[in-house]
């Protein structure tokens, strides 16, 4: 009984830290068609520079919106200066975004070292919440109420603002929203800016349950893959729903079926293109 | 006559290599650029002409490599293994097709990426298989009208025949009918269909004989090697072969050749000289991005053809259009 | 920098970059050592420590073994097997290297196993897998190391007898390392009385391992087999979960290697581990190779390390027993396996019939002294071989260990 | 026999319908032109009648055959051929290679990957003159995408009349072309055979009406009024459907 409390808390929890993941890819994806290979370095990258602003003696949640800004400045300059003249160019967007991931875990190894790098958990959240039968640690029920916060902000953003309503014109029909006056290459900048933060962020926010480690940008881009592919392009619902889903097919996937665990999220991904191609929650086919 | 000049000189220089390179070690480096040339010669034709991105090509040549390496160590000759291996490879790769061209584009990539995981998880797991993360060894290389192909120079001359006659395969392929219809595809696919061509069966059959090369270099370098592990599947292997295909310049003849020499020489003999050569290969591909976002060749041949302009005096405009 | 004897020296890269094809030419009399390791990627971890050990260990000889120069000769397989294959062409064929020490990785291993016995090079490897000094050995294979499963079986000695565990989960990576290692410790636990209820195999890339981990009830111990920057993430969520205070938990080498201290917090504090070479060990050579490291690199000594350290001090020996000749492969090989040698950074070892060390394994426990990390050695285990206190022929009738070997009883 | 034959045809897209009931028939040689405002279903119907859009309900019959269940590319078999409003041709290809494609599409030779296209000396002589017949042969061997529009307009018909069909879809074969161009594109409609039967979208009634026997016009996917060109323009539903009174 125990053990499937404990499963379904951490299916939420991991649906969480995945949300974090993949919202970015998500907004990414939808607005901009580029699938972002870099993705998983962001969320690398982000987790080392967080590292070292811990290192300077910064709190963990000084660090992880630092770390996130840098990211966000990184993401950015990398959308200003490369993808900007790739608009529609495909396998060169493949090109260019897996030679910078090839780059940055280079970098990453020559910077901060092949070891493996744990970040301890924040002061005030490393002790553990009894649920019903079970003790849960308190970090990871934090890491939802952060997922929540964010998801909610990027709602309102997206539903409330003038930006918002901007930004979904554009994933609506990119070429309209020029029409009509929107500013979509700056629009692209702002939502690369976001997308990158919101990964490095996430990178740092991982860290005191994945530590951080060369090959954490692989491990991590098939996640994030596989919740846009489940939940549904370009939509935050769907991303956000997509992570949950990811969480509890991982959780109880790998207990109920060991036989299939190298592949307990691949073949649900595989079933969802063959026969869902919009994704569980999303309206249209990629 | 330049185009038939160069391709002689390239002939010849391929088949005298033995001559001019010294040491087994190098021509062994030029099996290897040959081997992945073949495989990035079939991913091309889906990427290129087909307009169709695989990240799950490593899958087939995976299976080819485990298939010939499990036949061999079972018991069958060589002849009868490669055989096998390639039925497997073709009953694998109409399976493959069959999944991933339910779509097309993003959808395309997305699930060629989620069989070849598959099929890389199935090699990790499916150990009495595959003996796991241990691998199969080959235990002997094949032996062709009796020839031993143990040592490099004649293992370098079976794998340059077999990679003409891919070579000579593919362009016959792309100059024929059914070539430009597949371009047609890639280009118009509704159009395709309502003039008359079967968009689907034109793109089946074109992973098919993609698939056929990228295992016939699977087979070759599980002799070359003698060994086959999970690696070869991994999406690693299969984005190294996409970044060949589209470094070198998709949907062009030599493109998949000069960018297979890219990633084959800065892996094995650049990283005895540069410790990150990984950020090198890495800053290479931004870079080919930038300036020759068509790729290695033809963005070679657009500056070569500009340069030649600009050196008989006819301003650089002037030329293009 | 302290690399300038982990790679040719400028000079003689950049003439070879200019020729690449010629051969680098070798020094008078000089030996020429290849070291193959994985210096990009994630492996990286392990393969930057093996390329330090062999240069503090070459720095300290001043470069010189048996009266004979060396040139070292560093090649990056980047972590995967046909690398690895090519990169032993290029130290054979082209650089004519007298012996390779590594590769890492096991994988990485298989893949030159034949080709290594064709070229008649000395290989001194920290690959693990079992098989490889035992059903399908190598002539010309000689591992200072120990095997995947050489340090486990003394683990589960020590489990039941000392700690007098009864139920124990075990949890591992899917790969072969994993199986060898659980199924060795295994094997030992239960013939002396404990019972393994749960085996449990996480894949490669596996990123949350709390689905595992909430599989383990109603056990005494946990044994976990974790590599690379896994045991990292293990203890931080074994601990997380609150198992820790519950269970408490054992480990092989590479999960509580020496190296890996400066990256664990208090959630691995008490784990037991068994490791052939423990930097707490007090030997004259020890003390000065981790004082070296230190001093060097900034890094406390791990299994990575010590294990080309030991290579090199392996490769001496030999050199010395030939005089410095390195022609005779078939003598060079004959003498390195005979090398035996008493100083050294794991202690006393010498080789068995297949090439592999017979020699320490250390227990120890995981404590905080002054502050750090270390990991206290309890109890040592002397003259350990791979086929532990077992016979041999009936040892290697019986099939390599698997993930279903020994089965779990019901 | 008709030679297209339309029975009910019914499409709706979500809750849209966007063609409901329509029924057609065009005899053997017949001209038919299609008129309605935009957003009346005219090109949907053209969809529906090629097969890139499956009907909801309803069924089309070409020379008697029920066409409805079969694939988009068997159609052009059986002698449909179109032309489209939005111009999809084959942009880095030359013109020749544009039409040879069409004309490739209903020959088994499309099958073949031994055989060189650049010698297939039949094909591409009838695809030069599907090229002369618009008077495009000049151009034989320039990029599509260094032409003009009205250029490209004329490609589309050649593509559509080296496939030599029995029924010719036109969908405003006349959109964008200037004055002078109108008039080689009209001149070249007319010069098609009297047995091919033709339907056509068109707004410009000055040239369309000349080309057409009779009229069918279409509002919110249905049609409203059919008959001679005196029939509907007399007609009282035409002026409310174009004058809204």
């Amino acid at each position: 009984m125990n053990q499937w409390l404990l499963l379904g808390v951490n299916s939420i929890t991991l649906g969480g830290l995945l949300f974090l993941l993949s919202a970015g890819f998500s907004l990414i994806f939808g607005l901009m068609r580029i699938p972002n290979l870099t993705h998983g370095s962001f969320f690398m990258l982000g987790a080392y520079i967080g590292v070292s602003f811990l290192g300077l003696g910064l709190g963990f949640w000084a660090a992880a919106l630092l770390a996130a800004a840098a990211m966000a400045v990184i993401g950015g300059g990398i959308e200003r200066l490369l993808l900007r003249r790739l608009a529609g160019q495909e396998l060169a967007q493949v090109l260019v975004t897996l030679g910078l991931s090839f780059m940055i875990a280079d970098l990453c190894l020559m910077i901060w070292g092949g070891d493996p790098i744990s970040l301890d958990t924040p002061a005030g959240l490393s002790g553990a919440v009894p649920i019903a039968s079970i003790v849960f640690p308190a970090y990871r029920l934090a890491i939802v109420v952060i997922a929540v916060v964010i998801a909610v902000a990027l709602w309102l953003m997206l539903e409330r603002t003038r930006l918002g309503a901007m930004i979904r014109a554009g994933v609506d029909d990119a070429p309209m929203a020029r029409v009509v006056g929107i500013r979509v290459s700056r629009l692209f900048t702002l939502i690369f800016c976001l997308g990158a933060g919101i990964a490095g962020f996430a990178g740092v926010m991982g860290g005191p349950i994945l530590s951080v480690y060369p090959g954490l940008d692989a491990d991590m881009l098939p996640l994030a893959l596989i919740i846009v592919i489940l939940g549904g392009t370009g939509s935050l619902l769907g991303a956000l729903l997509g992570s949950i889903v990811v969480g509890f097919l991982y959780n109880f996937g790998q207990v109920l079926f060991p036989e299939i665990a190298y592949i307990i999220l691949f073949l649900p991904m595989l079933l969802i293109l063959l026969f869902r191609p919009q994704g569980l929650f999303g309206r249209h086919a990629p | 006559m330049i185009r038939a000049a160069a391709a002689a000189v390239a002939l010849c220089a391929l088949a005298a290599a033995p001559l001019w390179i010294p040491g087994g070690y190098y021509l062994n480096i030029l099996s290897q650029i040959l081997i992945y040339a073949i495989f990035a010669l079939g991913l091309n034709l889906l990427v290129g002409y087909a307009g169709l991105v695989s990240l799950g090509h490593a899958g087939l040549f995976g299976v080819a490599c485990y298939a010939v390496a499990w036949l061999v160590a079972a018991g069958a000759g060589q002849l009868v293994a490669a055989l096998g291996a390639l039925a497997v490879l073709l009953a694998t790769t109409a399976a493959f097709a069959v999944l991933s061209l339910r779509s097309a584009g993003i959808g395309f990539l997305m699930i060629t990426l989620a069989i070849g995981q598959i099929l890389w998880g199935m090699a990790y797991r499916w150990i009495d298989l595959t003996g796991g993360d241990n691998g199969i060894n080959l235990a002997a290389r094949p032996q062709p009208f009796g020839i031993s192909l143990a040592f490099a120079t004649p293992f370098y001359y079976f794998t340059l025949i077999v990679f003409l006659v891919a070579l000579a395969s593919v362009a016959v392929f792309i100059a024929s009918p059914l070539g430009a219809s597949l371009k047609g595809t890639r280009d118009q696919p509704r159009r395709m269909s309502a003039l008359g061509y079967n968009v689907w069966l034109i793109r089946f059959l074109a992973f098919l004989f993609s698939g056929l090369w990228s295992g016939v270099a699977g087979l070759l370098f599980c002799y070359y090697n003698q060994f086959v592990s999970p690696n070869v599947l991994s999406l690693g292997s299969s984005a190294e072969a996409l970044l060949m295909v589209i470094s070198g310049g998709s949907g062009t003849l030599l493109g998949p050749i000069a960018g297979a020499a890219l990633v084959v020489v800065m892996k094995n003999v650049a990283s005895a000289y540069i410790e990150r050569w990984n950020f090198l290969l890495g800053a290479i591909f931004v870079a080919i991005v930038l300036f020759m976002p068509e790729g290695l060749v033809p963005g070679s041949a657009r500056l070569g053809r500009r340069l030649w302009l600009r050196l008989r005096g006819v301003p650089a405009a002037g030329g293009a259009r | 920098m302290a690399r300038k004897f982990g790679r040719r020296s400028f000079l003689a890269g950049t003439a070879a970059a200019a020729m690449p094809w010629a051969p680098a030419v070798a020094g008078a009399q000089g030996v020429r050592l290849g070291l193959l390791t994985v210096k990009t990627g994630p492996l990286a971890q392990g393969g930057l420590q093996m390329e330090q050990g062999l240069s503090v260990f070459l720095k300290q000889k001043g470069s010189m073994l048996a009266g004979r120069p060396v040139e070292l000769i560093v090649a990056d397989t980047g972590g995967n097997p046909a690398g690895a294959k090519t990169k032993a062409q290029e130290l054979v064929e082209r650089d004519k290297v007298d012996f390779i020490v590594g590769p890492l990785a096991a994988f990485e291993l298989l893949a030159i196993s034949a080709y290594i016995e064709q070229a008649q090079v000395p290989l001194l490897s920290l690959a693990a897998a079992d098989d490889m000094t035992q059903r399908k050995p190598n002539s010309y294979f000689v591992r200072a190391s120990a095997t995947s499963s050489q340090c486990d079986h003394p683990l589960g000695d020590y489990a039941a007898k000392e700690m007098n565990l009864k139920r124990v989960a075990t949890i591992s990576e899917d790969f072969a390392f994993g199986y060898e290692q659980a199924g060795g410790f295994q094997r030992v636990f239960e013939g002396e009385g404990g019972r393994i209820v749960k085996k449990l195999w996480p894949p490669l890339n596996t990123a949350d391992f709390t689905p595992f981990l909430a599989q383990i009830a109603d056990v005494d111990g946990v044994w976990n087999g974790f590599a690379g920057a896994n045991p990292i993430k293990f203890n931080q969520q074994y601990a997380g979960l609150g198992l820790k205070a519950k269970y408490p938990v054992l480990g092989g080498w590479t999960a509580y290697d020496d190296a890996l201290l400066k990256s664990f917090g208090d959630d691995a504090m008490g784990a037991i581990s068994a490791a052939w070479y423990s930097s707490d060990l007090d030997t004259a050579s020890n003390r000065r190779f981790v004082a070296d490291m230190v001093k060097q690199y900034g890094n406390v000594p791990g299994g990575y390390a010590a294990g080309t350290f030991i290579n090199g001090m392996c490769i001496e020996a030999a050199l010395e027993k030939t005089g410095g000749k390195t022609d005779d492969r078939a003598t060079l090989i004959a003498a390195l396996r005979g090398v035996s040698l008493t100083d050294t950074p794991r202690g006393t070892f010498h080789f068995d019939r297949f090439g592999n060390v017979v020699g320490n394994v250390f227990i120890r426990r995981l404590e905080r002294k002054d502050g750090r990390l270390v990991n206290t050695i309890v109890k040592t285990y002397p003259n350990v071989s791979q086929f532990w206190t077992f016979d041999e022929k009936k040892y290697l009738a019986q099939p390599v260990y698997s993930r279903d070997y020994p089965p779990l009883r019901s | 026999m008709s030679a297209l034959a339309i029975k009910d045809l019914g499409k709706s897209f979500g809750g849209l319908r966007v063609t409901a009931g329509v029924t057609l028939a065009l005899e053997a040689g017949e001209r038919r032109l299609i008129i309605g405002p935009n957003g009346a279903g005219k090109t949907t119907l053209f969809n529906l009648i090629t097969g890139e859009l499956k009907p909801d309900d309803g069924a089309i019959a070409l020379f008697g055959r029920d066409i409805t269940a079969l694939p988009t590319r068997a159609r052009p078999h059986l002698g449909l051929a179109r032309t489209y409003q939005i111009i999809t041709l084959f942009a880095q290809e030359t013109l020749l290679h544009n039409v040879t494609l069409s004309l490739l599409g209903l020959s088994p030779l499309r099958w073949s990957p031994f055989r060189r296209l650049d010698r297939q000396a039949v094909l591409i002589e009838r695809a030069r003159a599907a090229l002369a017949s618009v008077g495009l042969e000049a151009l034989a061997g320039r990029p599509l995408a260094q032409t003009s529009y009205g250029e490209r307009r004329r490609v589309e018909i050649a593509m559509a009349l080296v496939q030599q069909p029995k029924v010719l879809l036109l969908d405003e074969p006349f959109a964008g072309l200037s004055v002078d161009e109108r008039k080689d594109v009209r001149r070249l409609l007319a010069s098609i055979p009297r047995d091919v039967t033709m339907l056509m979208i068109e707004h410009d009634m000055d040239v369309a009406l000349e080309l057409a026997d009779r009229i069918t016009l279409m509002h919110f996917g249905q049609i409203v009024v059919e008959g001679s060109r005196a029939e509907v323009v007399a007609h009282p539903r035409t002026r409310e459907v174009y004058f809204g009174s």
